[in-house]
């Protein structure tokens, strides 16, 4: 087994503990951590692409490298919008929780 | 030579990292913030300090080794800064307890 | 490779500890170890690029956005219980992520060998964009669509992040006023600290079009600077309705635009450089666009305005 | 290098370009000026979109462009075909039409900037930019990109009032479609790494059915449809889109759950057309037939009615994968797969000014009464004429009845579902458009009850704005005027199907 694909499996394991995380915590902000976490996981299996694509003088195909930055970058504006409109909707009612009876009001 | 400056690298990085080592157990056996932070400054000083000591007998070339000695300095200052202010607020913390 | 295995079980260890934390600042913390293996992670992928932006952007901006957010909710930690899912869902959801997981698995097993790449095409062509450093080429030239609409995704977040603020405090100050520094320690170290991360920061800008590095590094660099600041009380964040900052925030995409357009004359296509120019009509391009991301970044972290203009 | 743009692939660029740089501008210039740049770029955008769709009509191919003269797979292609046509006029006309009609409720103040309007107007052109990018990328990734402009656009759009309800609903939404993008994305990277592009077209002649191909076509429509609120992934729209201002509720309703289904389709009859999967497209078929049993269920049990319209877009999301079962079949070429397609573009199209309609009309007796009980409409109607007959258009598409668009889709989904021996969808279709008659004329009832007393209301409603909900129901009408058969600008750029007479 290569390096490579010890990280790709290592990328596949966090996307699903980061899935579970996402799925079971109730709080807003634990399921952007969580979000968070998969998309580590995600941005790694575009690393291990790009490392397997290693070829003409270069360590890694530079293509899904510049690919995962855009989606660092992407990732952090999402993350700060939710943290906004979590600590907006804190500031409102007092709680940090999405209910399931928000969807019926 | 160059062997002569592996063994130093080795000698100097495993010294670093008993210090790093020390640190974390101070960290997690030692009973206040005080104390914690105490071991935790030994990590960060003589640690990382020796660890960039014995990498600087492996840079390749002058500013390579000025890098190095840079990362040390920053990480001092923000281990100094970081102690100082931890240490304020637990003072704070427990003076309004 | 024994350090890789090591390398990879402790990323999955922090993980794993982030998930199951039951404090939500504990697991915040674990966040930010967990980016810094991953850049750790990056460097043994032989892609230093990302390394830089994982470490900077993935962990520490992001890490810090964390961390306020959860000291801000630190009140709200015991109301949690009461909506947590029953033992069936929980057991559900772990079956369903442990299959996720073994077929991504297999699917990087299974990959073609040799694997495809565009590392070939990407290199030939490095000459005609000028450009020392892939990386920054596909960001710059190849894919410069993608980053161009990147940079109007972030000003687009800030907009969003900035309407959420109550309309009698609309065109104040963005974020809370940092307490008084009562020591004067921090405001030491940020006079000491902030001239030095400026100058990192355009210098991990600059060196991106020949080494690892570029705007988005150099811009996350220069946004903590900017937030190290306004925490050590050395500067405050303007108010949100200042024209001259509404331009800075603008400038990068408008410049990418405007250049992007120019190429349908001077390259025929649009984000098209003639080969002659290429590297300097990038970093034309580059210089605002690093300072747009770093106000941007900067000021998604600061949140919306909390506090009114006089 | 070959000739790496079609003439007039400009026009491709000027789609995006004209309504992001108005965006941009409208933040320079601040919300005193936001609103004019949106009456500039409008009706400009128009002209771009019709020029688009003229070009394809003249040359009868699909128009490209290589950005930056880097061709694929190192570049990223800007591609439209009939299809993309279709949709960048739709958006055109929907946006210009909500546009005008938002005037009165985000207008520009004097002398100070208004928080609402300056991001109103500027999300509405960022929408729009948004929008085109997703109908002309012709890359994977850089779809991903428009994705998540158009998300960031639309999120805040909702909690624009600043209520906690709406702030909760946007939180949420914003959750989906975070979880959307992250599974899109992993669909990406498996691609990538097993194929070497993410070009579409390029993807199409390498693509074959194996794990890889598999498991990240799963990934990505599993993602769009949580961005799409396909059922069991609609929880969120219903408070999003209700609790939204009434011309955000329009914008979102009708045009932006319209995009991850325009790539899904992008994804399973562009990228797959050489792996057709039975099995994979009747479970989208079975979840849209869910969607419209549950979502018009729901719809009818519902007291308020932005919510009521919501949840009918639950239902109407629904129609539009029952063209998956119906259009792909084994065998390409059946001659009625282009029927049941056509038919489901026609769904997606009319449902967009039909639903945009009904929002609007909402919004307008809403303003008028102060609430949006659906019990407390008793007489509206006299009061408001013209925006309940705009609310009755709008349904009249819902329903599936002539003269309509939504007649014509349903019509023509119906016919191929028959034909090709499928019936349990015709008996989907048929119940969903008896549900949707039910909680349309559940709220005409109410508003055309006869009271003895006049309703009194709370402020008065310009005819100009009920004029424009009328006239955007009237595009939804309009096109019931189309024939019945499959529209020959839909079938630029699809491979050849052969084409048959429905009547």
């Amino acid at each position: 087994m290569t390096d490579a694909t010890l990280y790709g499996l290592c990328g596949a394991a966090l996307v699903g503990l980061g899935l579970f995380g996402l799925i079971v915590h109730p709080q807003p902000l634990r399921k952007i951590l969580a979000f968070n976490l998969i998309g580590g996981g995600a941005f790694l299996l575009f690393g291990v692409v790009a490392r397997r694509g290693a070829s003409a003088g270069l360590d890694g195909d530079p293509v899904p490298q510049a690919l995962v930055i855009t989606g660092l970058v992407v990732a952090f504006a999402a993350t700060a919008l939710a943290v906004a409109l979590l600590l907006r909707l804190f500031q409102e009612t007092g709680r940090a929780t999405l209910r399931s009876d928000d969807s019926q009001p | 030579m160059s062997l002569a400056l592996d063994v130093l690298t080795i000698l100097s990085v495993s010294t670093g990292a008993f210090f790093f080592l020390a640190g974390t157990v101070g960290l997690l056996r030692f009973p206040d913030a005080f104390s914690r932070l105490h071991a935790l400054t030994k990590a960060d000083n003589l640690g990382l300090g020796l660890v960039v000591l014995g990498l600087l007998f492996q840079a390749g070339g002058l500013l390579a080794a000025l890098k190095l000695v840079g990362a040390w300095l920053l990480a001092l200052l923000a281990g100094a800064t970081i102690t100082q202010l931890i240490a304020r607020t637990a003072r704070t913390d427990r003076s309004t307890m | 490779m024994a350090f890789d295995i090591g390398l990879a079980i402790l990323v999955l260890g922090v993980a794993a500890w982030t998930i199951a934390a039951r404090d939500t600042f504990a697991a915040v913390i674990g966040f930010v170890a967990y980016g810094l293996l991953l850049a750790l992670v990056w460097v043994r992928l032989a892609a230093p690029d990302v390394a830089l932006t994982e470490a900077a952007l993935g962990s520490g901006l992001t890490g810090g956005l964390l961390l306020g957010a959860s000291t801000r909710l630190a009140r709200t930690q015991g109301s949690a219980a009461i909506d947590k899912p029953s033992a069936i869902i929980r057991r559900a959801a772990a079956v369903l992520c442990t299959l996720v997981s073994a077929g991504l698995g297999a699917i990087v097993l299974l990959l073609p060998e040799p694997a495809p790449t565009l590392a070939p095409q990407a290199a030939a062509n490095l000459a005609a964009t000028g450009l020392g450093n892939p990386v920054t080429a596909v960001l710059m030239a190849y894919r410069a669509i993608d980053t161009l609409l990147e940079t109007v995704v972030l000003l687009l977040a800030l907009v969003g992040i900035w309407s959420l603020a109550p309309d009698q405090l609309w065109g104040g100050l963005p974020g809370r006023r940092y307490p008084v520094d009562r020591d004067g320690v921090l405001t030491f170290v940020a006079q000491l600290l902030v001239p030095v991360g400026i100058l990192v920061g355009i210098y991990i800008f600059w060196v991106g079009s020949i080494a690892p590095g570029g705007e988005f590094q150099g811009a996350t660099i220069l946004a903590a600077m900017w937030i190290f600041a306004t925490m050590a009380r050395l500067a405050d964040s303007p108010a949100v309705s200042r024209r001259w900052l509404r331009l800075v925030l603008v400038v990068g995409p408008a410049v990418f635009f405007a250049i992007g357009l120019a190429g349908f004359a001077i390259a025929g296509g649009f984000l098209a450089y003639p080969e002659a120019h290429a590297k300097l009509l990038i970093l034309t391009i580059e210089v605002p666009v690093t300072l747009s991301i770093a106000a941007t970044l900067a000021l998604l972290v600061g949140g919306p305005p909390e506090r009114a203009l006089r | 290098m070959p000739n790496s743009a079609t003439a007039g692939g400009f026009l491709l660029v000027l789609a995006i370009v004209l309504p992001i740089a108005g965006a941009l501008l409208s933040l320079v210039l601040g919300g005193r000026h936001a609103e004019r740049v949106a009456l500039i770029v409008m009706p400009t955008g128009v002209v771009v979109a019709v020029a688009i769709a003229a070009t394809i009509w003249r040359t009868h191919s699909v128009l490209q462009y290589f950005v930056g003269n880097w061709d694929p797979p190192l570049g990223v292609a800007f591609r439209a075909d009939g299809l993309s046509a279709v949709m960048i006029v739709t958006a055109a006309l929907l946006i210009c039409g909500i546009g005008l009609f938002a005037r009165t409720q985000f207008p520009t103040p004097r002398g100070v900037e208004a928080r609402a309007s300056l991001a109103f107007w500027t999300l509405l052109l960022a929408i729009w930019g948004a929008l085109n990018a997703v109908f002309i990328g012709g890359d994977l990734f850089n779809l991903y990109v428009a994705l998540e402009l158009l998300t960031f656009a639309a999120v805040p759009l909702v909690s624009l009032d600043g209520s906690a309800e709406t702030l909760a609903a946007a939180l949420r939404y914003l959750l989906f479609a975070l979880l959307g993008s992250i599974l899109y994305l992993l669909g990406a990277v498996l691609l990538y790494g097993a194929y070497g592009t993410l070009d579409i077209v390029l993807l199409s002649s390498r693509i074959n059915a194996e794990p890889a191909a598999w498991a990240a076509i799963s990934l990505m429509t599993a993602g769009l449809l949580a961005k799409a609120a396909l059922y069991p992934f609609h929880l969120w729209l219903p408070p999003a889109h209700a609790g939204a201002p009434a011309p955000a509720s329009a914008m979102l309703s009708g045009l932006v759950v319209k995009a991850p289904f325009f790539i899904v389709v992008r994804l399973w009859f562009d990228v797959m057309p050489r792996v057709p999967e039975r099995t994979a497209a009747q479970v989208l078929g079975l979840l849209g037939a869910a969607a419209i049993l549950f979502g018009s269920v729901v719809a009818l049990r519902q007291a308020r009615l932005k919510l009521l319209i919501a949840y009918s877009t639950v239902a109407q999301i629904g129609y539009l994968f029952l063209m998956f079962p119906l259009a792909i079949m084994p065998e390409t070429g059946h001659p009625w797969n282009s029927v049941a397609w056509t038919g489901g573009i026609l769904q997606a199209v009319s449902h967009a000014f039909a639903k945009a309609a009904m929002f609007m009309a909402a919004g307008l007796i809403a303003e008028a009464l102060g609430h949006d009980r659906i019990a407390g409409l008793s007489g509206i109607g006299r009061a408001l004429p013209t925006t309940v007959f705009a609310f009755g258009l709008g349904g009249l598409s819902l329903m599936g009845l002539p003269p309509s668009g939504g007649f014509v889709a349903k019509a023509m989904l119906l016919t191929a579902a028959v034909a090709e021996g499928q019936w349990w969808w015709a008996v989907v279709v048929l119940t969903g458009g008896l549900l949707a008659g039910g909680y349309v004329f559940l709220v005409l009832a109410k508003a055309l009850a006869d009271t003895s007393q006049p309703v009194t209301l709370r402020s008065r409603i310009s005819q100009s704005r009920q004029t424009l909900a009328v006239a955007v129901a009237l595009c939804a009408v309009l096109l019931g005027f189309v024939p019945l058969r499959p529209l020959e600008l839909l079938q630029i750029g699809r491979p050849n199907t052969a084409v048959v007479d429905v009547r």
